[in-house]
């Protein structure tokens, strides 16, 4: 091929770090996502990057059902790891067996999720955005953008931190409408942002929850003939480049990479140092607005995955 | 106490004559012709949007994404056998295409090839496994099923270093296999995907072959009774084997729809759990689960059915958290609909 | 038990009266009218052959009276009072036990389960099943009715043709109370097993119990028969006491005549070295 | 095109040599020995009887022959080479149709393409199924076998039971080309079509075909038979010609001579106004 | 040419005697068994903490999320159906309880007494409606999953104004309700959950039920052929209803161990796909998918299959991105182990 390919882009690659000279502990990281996450997937790379740095054997695992996620960190506890972070979206679930490990004696670091309870666990710290205020502050982005009526596009029904962002933005703007679509068909979910628009035309403002869905929107706007703007959750490689080219207005970026890498690095940190990233209070990692105006800092870690 | 009763004349006159009609009410697919037309007049009368004949292209578009792959689903259920994997080889071939032909820096068509292949592959393995050992296809199938959807996210993290495969937008190829299996063109105030006219394609050719030709008929065979069929020399395997390789070939026709249509980039995860809506698909359309009956016809019917219905809850604009809701209900409804048409038309 | 007692004991009333009655009965399936304008009278102590033609509407005729279909117009009574049975069920709490043509036994079932189904032998509290118990009945049966199957534990699907047939006909003779029903029983039986089991319908004739008995064979019908009835196209064409017609007429009533004339005649032009003469074929089967 | 003039154009070979013969064949499932050291020839125009009481091995024997299972010892040899068929089609490839006994119909499609099923009529370049073609020769066919099936287009599984039995044997008569092999066909018919098929039979092995015929009938055996074979629990117990046994004999051999003295006996005791004299019970159905 | 052979001794020789080795591998589930065997092996060898006994409990616990819903599945499979709602309706069990008691504030126990009613109630409404309208129970039951999991977020929406339902942790009743159906206790080093208890005895329960009542038998003869079982007179309808409502009744225990397990809280959108779970549990243990055969014991080894195949892969420290692949292949592995031991059975 003349154009494109693997060749054109591996000139991109960067080189690794130092390692650090502690002994090889190992750490799991135990989140809720499914399999082939893109937010995910940064999160992990942001976790193997600390662990990299710390000499850590990082063991990734994930289950979305919070029964068997609470099992994996039994699971956890059973293997003797020196370490865990965990996700505390489905905190009633999970609590029973934090606690215990915590009681083990295993340090516990937590990300993305459970912003409300972390403390009461006893865990050494939390890395993560606070969804509703990250809703919030996206509210306050729309009014400022001057939209008069926003979709606030779900791709998981009865997700506790999408509709957190969701209700976020109704307090602060109101006319919001939620809609449910199949983040796991992307071919659907454009058909359904189609009609959507097709339905009700005073829609000029969409917002996706993950960089994906906000993508396909692009296309449904298309489809529908729809001049409605979009702002979006969470950034990629291609997210950076629609927010460059101006097809989409903004992203909300919780920073991903930095939970996974504060969660895993904290654990070492204290186990090496005794030190507490933040000191006792949660480390927000998040909102922060990618713009136009800013993209140009933000591209080429997203382009490398890191973003 | 003897008494004979003057023999009734020999002509069998026991047979009423049918009509066209009840004739024409006992194919497999009338039932949920009926019932799609219900949810049609239904959503007609609550959802003004339903109304503007332009949008139909959404719905055709949205049917069309479910229907394709529904076509080999009930030809393969009609054959008497499921295919699990179905839905995660589709996202197999799309990122296979993607992958290599990133990877290589070859010529899109060339990557399309591989996938191709690959597809084919999968199928003919799934049948050949089935027939080797005799295990129901649910077992083998579900096997094929995580085996790919496991590979589908490790070879993309493995090459990418991401969970979905790099954009092959730029590469060489890309326009042109784009025009073939996702662009779209204007008719009057509608744009039709040019995936829908496929679909009516590939429908109307599988019904041709399914009623029309031998192999047609030696599908209903195998469904119907296998051990029957092998009896009077139907190639059971043969016929089997060549039904998952069709899957195989449609799931390699989806997935490049979807690598174009998300141009040229596949999201690994994607799939899981479409093979369900194909199935769905082909059993509201009349096909028995137990095999030897339905039509192809009925399936495309079912994936409309299915399309209206995800889009009808929402051009009439009901609170989205009663969505699944209505689904079900409708989904229902059409079913006991299809169920007293044929009742009926049995009863002519 | 024996078979002989159990009939002895639970057969009453007067072989006299009917047990079951039919009145101009009639059956479709959608447009296809199987029985028109049936009447047909089964009593206790008596033997009724119903003959005819595949496609007759024996099958189902028997299938009503059985409780697996509903008639769709006349009346049919048992024990005098006018019933439409639901399901086969109501039929066998009547007492009427059936051998059906085509349904009989789940295949992956082992034998002994097969042929206690729905009237399992259960012991202490729990409703435990007496599987010991069951099974030396089942093989007794069985055994009487001279059939060695090997192993008792085997599924049905597994056994032969003529097997799985005695496997049912035991079943049902073992448990039939007023009435026996047996569609076609001897068609895929040995001529030893055939004797057998027109050794036990005469058995339960004489024990009081009404048998309906149908088959395609006119010598089996007329070695046990009391009265016989014979369907052409759904309708009675013949309804006559065993007094009344011979062997040869029923015969020719159940070919219609003309038809094994030229039967006989064909046969007769081939090679007589190889095939017999025209005096046997006259007399066929 | 007629079955006879397809019969004539179809058969070659001289009548002496054995088309299939069998070696002291033997065939286990799992640990049921369900044949032994059995020998059989199959000549063409000529008609062998294979009879025996209900699970002797029968269709055993003529499924091996007709590919649907391998044997385990033994040869087989067809056309007088060594053969061992690996599926149903290479039989059948080699001029051997069959009428099995339990699989024979897909119940959910219709008459005419069961008729058909693997032999399909198409007609242009595309292989189109001719399906006019096909409908007025199954109705044909079955005409000439003397049913009646109102519409070609309902499904076998409504059929009646001998309904079904006439479309399977019509297809055996309709396709065979050299050996014919007949698995209690006249098991389920009526007495017209018994006489058809039996008509059919004759006429098949005049026209220079071999047939193999299993019967539980002794009539209709000795009506057409040329050869006769008994099978005992997997064995050969009886291995004759037509010209070497009576009828009456040959009844006592199917039947194992002491158990009908015992029946006749038995059937005698009983009131002999309801049932017939010893004089008919000796000889049989 | 006549010969006439001797006619052999009368007695039946043909059969040779079988070991009760020979028998006890014929049973259903004996092929899962030594599935499993192989699977523990290969973990013990490659997953160093699989060789913890203590651990044990936790594969356990894991195997019994599935393996006490895979007990009711099993019999409805081999009763010949299929119940796509049982995973959403365990969601709506805990749920109904959860949010019946906290919005009424009355006890816990009253609350899980109206969730138990409801989940007969579902299960009723299934068999009730299969039997109805002959539909195959894939459709009716899907019906029912849609809805259930609309239903199951529109109502928590509704009442908790979240899409949880309100903790009830702190109400009378819960922890008396807690201990029957979340509590642990230790055994030597060794921490059993109290579900692993239930499930044990569930099993037992079932087997004894399936192989040794009058229930069991009807259980087999309507899986196995429904048109036979109902002409000698056993009560088909009643039995699958019957089957369905026992679906129900495990989804209202099994939501009751979600609820209390996770502190009073139940997410409404848990539960789906988690029905397949039960269904590959039966059918990797042995349960015919089409009924009449299988055993209730085999699904809990299916279970317990899947459980070690899940944990062990963590317990190894393996790539997860690989984790479905290998699943995969090890569900391949057994279910082909599987088959190989039951054909070897059949041959002695
Ligand atoms: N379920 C059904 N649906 C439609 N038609 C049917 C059904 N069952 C039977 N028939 C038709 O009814 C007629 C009578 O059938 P039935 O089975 O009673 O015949 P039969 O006398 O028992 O024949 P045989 O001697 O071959 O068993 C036949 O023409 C048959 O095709
Ligand atoms: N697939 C099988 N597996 C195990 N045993 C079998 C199988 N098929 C037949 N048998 C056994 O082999 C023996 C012979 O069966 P076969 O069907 O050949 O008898 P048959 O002579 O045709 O009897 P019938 O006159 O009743 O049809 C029987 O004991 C039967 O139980
Ligand atoms: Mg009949
Ligand atoms: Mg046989």
């Amino acid at each position: 091929s003349d154009s494109g390919g693997k060749q054109e882009e591996q000139k991109a690659d960067a080189g690794s770090g130092n390692v650090a000279t502690t002994p090889r502990i190992k750490v799991a990281l135990i989140t809720h996502s499914k399999a082939g996450d893109t937010f995910w997937d940064i999160v992990r790379r942001g976790a193997e990057a600390a662990a990299q740095k710390d000499n850590i054997e990082l063991q990734y695992s994930s289950d979305p059902d919070g029964a068997a996620q609470a099992n994996l960190v039994q699971t956890a506890i059973d293997s003797k790891v020196d370490g865990i972070a965990v996700t505390l979206n489905k905190p009633d679930a999970m609590m029973p067996n934090v606690k215990k490990a915590i009681a083990a004696g295993i340090p516990v670091t937590v990300l993305n999720g459970g912003l409300d309870t972390w403390k009461q666990s006893g865990a050494i710290g939390y890395f993560g955005q606070d969804e509703r205020i990250a809703g919030e502050a996206t509210g306050d982005k729309l009014k400022q953008l001057g939209a008069k009526k926003v979709l606030c596009i779900v791709h998981e029904q009865g997700n506790v931190s999408l509709e957190a962002r969701c209700q976020g933005i109704k307090n602060k703007f109101g006319v919001v409408e939620n809609l449910n679509v199949d983040g796991a068909d992307q071919p659907g979910t454009q058909a359904t942002i189609t009609s959507k628009l097709q339905q009700d035309k005073s829609v000029d403002y969409l917002v996706g929850l993950n960089a994906g869905v906000t993508l396909t929107a692009v296309q449904a706007a298309k489809d529908a003939g729809s001049s409605a703007k979009i702002g979006s959750f969470d950034m990629s490689k291609e997210m950076a480049k629609a927010v460059k080219d101006g097809t989409v207005q903004f992203a909300v970026d919780q920073q991903p990479y930095l939970q996974g890498y504060l969660a895993i690095d904290a654990i070492w940190l204290s186990k090496t140092n005794g030190n507490s990233i933040g000191g006792g209070e949660a480390t927000l990692t998040g909102p922060s607005f990618v713009e136009k105006s800013n993209i140009e800092a933000v591209e080429k870690f997203a382009a490398a995955g890191t973003r | 106490m003897a008494s004979t009763i003057a023999a009734p004349a020999d002509a069998d006159d026991r047979v009423s004559a049918r009509s066209i009609g009840a004739r024409l009410l006992s194919r497999p697919e009338i039932g949920s012709l009926v019932g799609a037309a219900v949810i049609l007049v239904f959503f007609l009368v609550t959802a003004e949007p339903f109304r503007d004949l332009n949008n139909a292209g959404t719905i055709l578009y949205q049917a069309s994404l479910i229907g394709v792959m529904a076509v080999p689903v009930s030809l393969l259920m009609i054959g008497g056998e499921f295919d699990l994997s179905a839905g995660v080889a589709v996202t197999t071939g799309g990122l296979t295409a993607g992958i290599f032909a990133y990877q290589f820096s070859v010529n899109v068509w060339v990557g399309m090839a591989v996938a191709l292949v690959l597809a084919l592959a999968i199928g003919l393995f799934n049948g050949w496994l089935l027939m080797r050992t005799g295990l129901p296809s649910f077992l083998v199938t579900l096997g094929t099923f995580f085996i790919l959807q496991g590979l589908n996210v490790a070879v993309t993290r493995l090459t990418s270093g991401a969970v979905a495969s790099n954009s092959i937008s730029d590469m060489d190829g890309f326009t042109s296999a784009k025009a073939l299996f996702a662009s779209e063109f204007k008719l009057g105030g509608l744009t039709i995907k040019i995936i829908v006219v496929w679909w009516t394609v590939f429908v109307a050719i599988a019904a041709w072959m399914l009623l029309r030709t031998k192999i047609g008929n030696w599908i209903f065979a195998v469904g119907g009774d296998a051990a029957s069929a092998r009896a009077v020399g139907v190639p059971v395997k043969k016929v089997k084997i060549g039904l998952f390789m069709t899957v195989g070939f449609f799931a390699w026709f989806t997935g490049m729809q979807l690598l174009f249509v998300q141009n040229g980039v596949v999201q690994s995860g994607e799939g899981v759990g479409k093979e369900f809506l194909y199935i769905i698909a082909a059993v509201v359309g009349g096909c028995l689960l137990t095999g030897g009956y339905g039509s192809v016809v009925g399936g495309a019917v079912g994936a409309l059915i299915f399309g209206m219905v995800q889009l009808g809850v929402v051009y009439a604009g009901w609170n989205p958290d009663w969505f699944k809701a209505f689904l079900g209900a409708m989904l229902l409804l059409a079913t006991i609909v299809n169920l007293v048409v044929k009742n009926k038309a049995d009863a002519r | 038990m024996s078979t002989t007692e159990s009939f002895a004991s639970e057969a009453t009333g007067s072989p006299t009266t009917p047990v079951v009655h039919l009145e101009n009965v009639g059956k479709s399936y959608g447009n296809i009218h199987a029985l028109r304008g049936v009447s047909l009278s089964v009593r206790q102590g008596e033997i009724t052959c119903v003959l005819g033609d595949n496609g007759a509407g024996k099958s189902t005729l028997i299938k009503i009276i059985a409780g697996l279909h509903d008639y769709t117009s006349g009346t049919m009574s048992v024990n005098g009072e006018q019933r439409h049975f639901s399901s086969p069920r109501e039929s066998l709490d009547s007492g009427i036990a059936t051998v059906y043509q085509d349904l009989a036994l789940a295949p992956l079932m082992s034998v002994w389960r097969n042929f206690f189904l729905g009237n399992e032998l259960t012991k202490g509290p729990f409703g435990v099943l007496d599987a010991a118990r069951m099974k030396r009945i089942a093989q007794e049966e069985l055994t009487k009715m001279g059939i060695s199957i090997p192993n008792l534990e085997q599924p049905v699907g597994k056994l032969s043709g003529g097997q799985r047939q005695c496997v049912a006909i035991a079943r049902a003779i073992h448990f039939g109370a007023k009435v026996l029903i047996l569609d076609e029983p001897t068609a895929a039986l040995g001529v030893n097993q055939s004797g057998v089991v027109l050794k036990y319908i005469v058995k339960a004739r004489d024990a009081g119990i009404g048998v309906v008995f149908i088959t395609h064979n006119p010598h089996h019908a007329y070695l046990v028969g009391n009265h016989f009835v014979i369907l052409k196209l759904g309708r009675v064409a013949l309804d006559t006491h065993r007094s009344d017609i011979t062997l040869e007429q029923l015969t020719t009533e159940m070919a219609g005549g003309s038809e094994l004339e030229a039967l006989s005649h064909e046969l007769r032009g081939f090679d007589p070295e190889l095939v017999v003469g025209p005096e046997e074929t006259t007399k066929p089967h």
